[in-house]
């Protein structure tokens, strides 16, 4: 765990998967998987949404994502792990979060990446709000984002 | 103690942050969400949704026993809707 | 399934996962999972590889791709596919393949990538010779790749 | 018949296709193995690591008792090794 790299940021501007991925690409990794979340331009409903705001809780946030990380850390073998975290007004399209776990293999990768950003959706202090036409609402928390906690074993 | 608030609780606190003198018989969070209820009418909305509520101080997760101390940071926030 | 956008590609040249993760988010996506695997830099017997290179059945292989994600088509409710997979002499570090899978359900994308390229480890006729110092040697399949499948229902 | 090798089955056969014409009696994969087999020592090396050996016939995977037609393309390799 020595040689771990654990990269966490919170920022306006949009990231390049690829430029993090290869900083994620060290010597002996061999797998790397990422999740990329981004903004849907309509609701189930159909509604169009225009644009989507996240707030967060600064200082918060990252120690929250640092705690989610360390617990992955101790769960399984990986040799680096990047949450980039996008706040402010983002557009349809637009990427939102970015999660690049690196490993020697490819199941510790995959299930970092999806315990992370499943733990991340449920506790990491972001809120979002959308704006539709005319009106903006803030988004309900989801219950299927509460019952993905169950697979994992705490 | 700089309360905080987050997403709606804020839009019904009226405010994002606010300063108070932490009362002698406020022990913990729930004495302050009694407190802040008998105070003003908004935070009895607030409050109203209580099982919603998330709490944080000093930037952690508690929940409503956790022991306040005047120089305590605490928020008070939805569920969290990021990723 | 009429708008899902299907790519593979075999070719010697390098990706950017950033180009392909943005072609694969549309509209309604929200979430997008890759995995990329590199090169290592050495064996676990801490051998040093100094080259790798990657032969395949022109033909068979993409059929056998194909396969292999209209699988997870019929398993999974997802919007987009992208797999490259590197062909020709790579250097240690140098990314070999990309699975991306794209859905507007994050679950559905791990599940989908996590799937293709365990299948793509097993099914897809490519095979690795090592260059250690001096020697050339075929890479041996691993059970480990094979046990992987007994987690999909198939 | 086109008779394809890779890999390791590929060093072994010597050469990475080579075209034969299909004997009346080679009905399926397995008769055509034995066929070969008889022709030379060298394919008596590479089926001897049968359980190794994957084929297929047109580009899809198939098992030994898969009837052979004289335009097949047909395979020999060992496990695959990608991703």
């Amino acid at each position: 765990m020595n040689d771990l790299a654990v990269k966490i940021k919170i920022q306006e501007a949009d990231f390049d998967t690829n430029y993090e991925n290869n900083n994620l690409i060290v010597n002996n990794t061999g797998a790397l998987v990422n999740f990329v979340g981004t903004v849907r331009g309509n609701l189930e409903s159909s509604e169009k949404i225009l644009s989507m705001t996240l707030e967060h809780y600064p200082g918060m946030t990252e120690n929250e994502i640092l705690n989610i990380v360390n617990k992955a850390i101790k769960k399984w073998k990986i040799e680096g792990v990047t949450v980039i975290h996008r706040v402010g007004r983002l557009l349809p399209g637009d990427k939102i979060v970015y999660v690049g776990v690196s490993s020697r293999h490819r199941q510790n990768a995959f299930d970092a990446c999806n315990f992370i950003i499943d733990w991340l959706k449920t506790n990491a202090p972001f809120w979002k709000s959308e704006e539709l036409e005319g009106i903006k609402n803030w988004v309900q928390a989801r219950d299927e984002d509460t019952l993905a906690l169950k697979k994992w074993n705490f | 103690m700089i309360i905080k608030y987050f997403s709606w609780v804020k839009d019904l606190a009226e405010t994002n942050e606010e300063t108070i003198e932490l009362p002698e018989n406020v022990k913990d969070v729930e004495d302050l969400i009694n407190f802040l209820e008998k105070k003003n009418n908004k935070y009895k909305e607030i409050f109203s949704k209580k099982h919603l509520i998330k709490i944080a101080v000093n930037k952690e997760y508690v929940n409503t026993s956790f022991k306040l101390d005047k120089n305590d940071e605490i928020a008070f926030f939805p569920p969290v809707t990021g990723g």
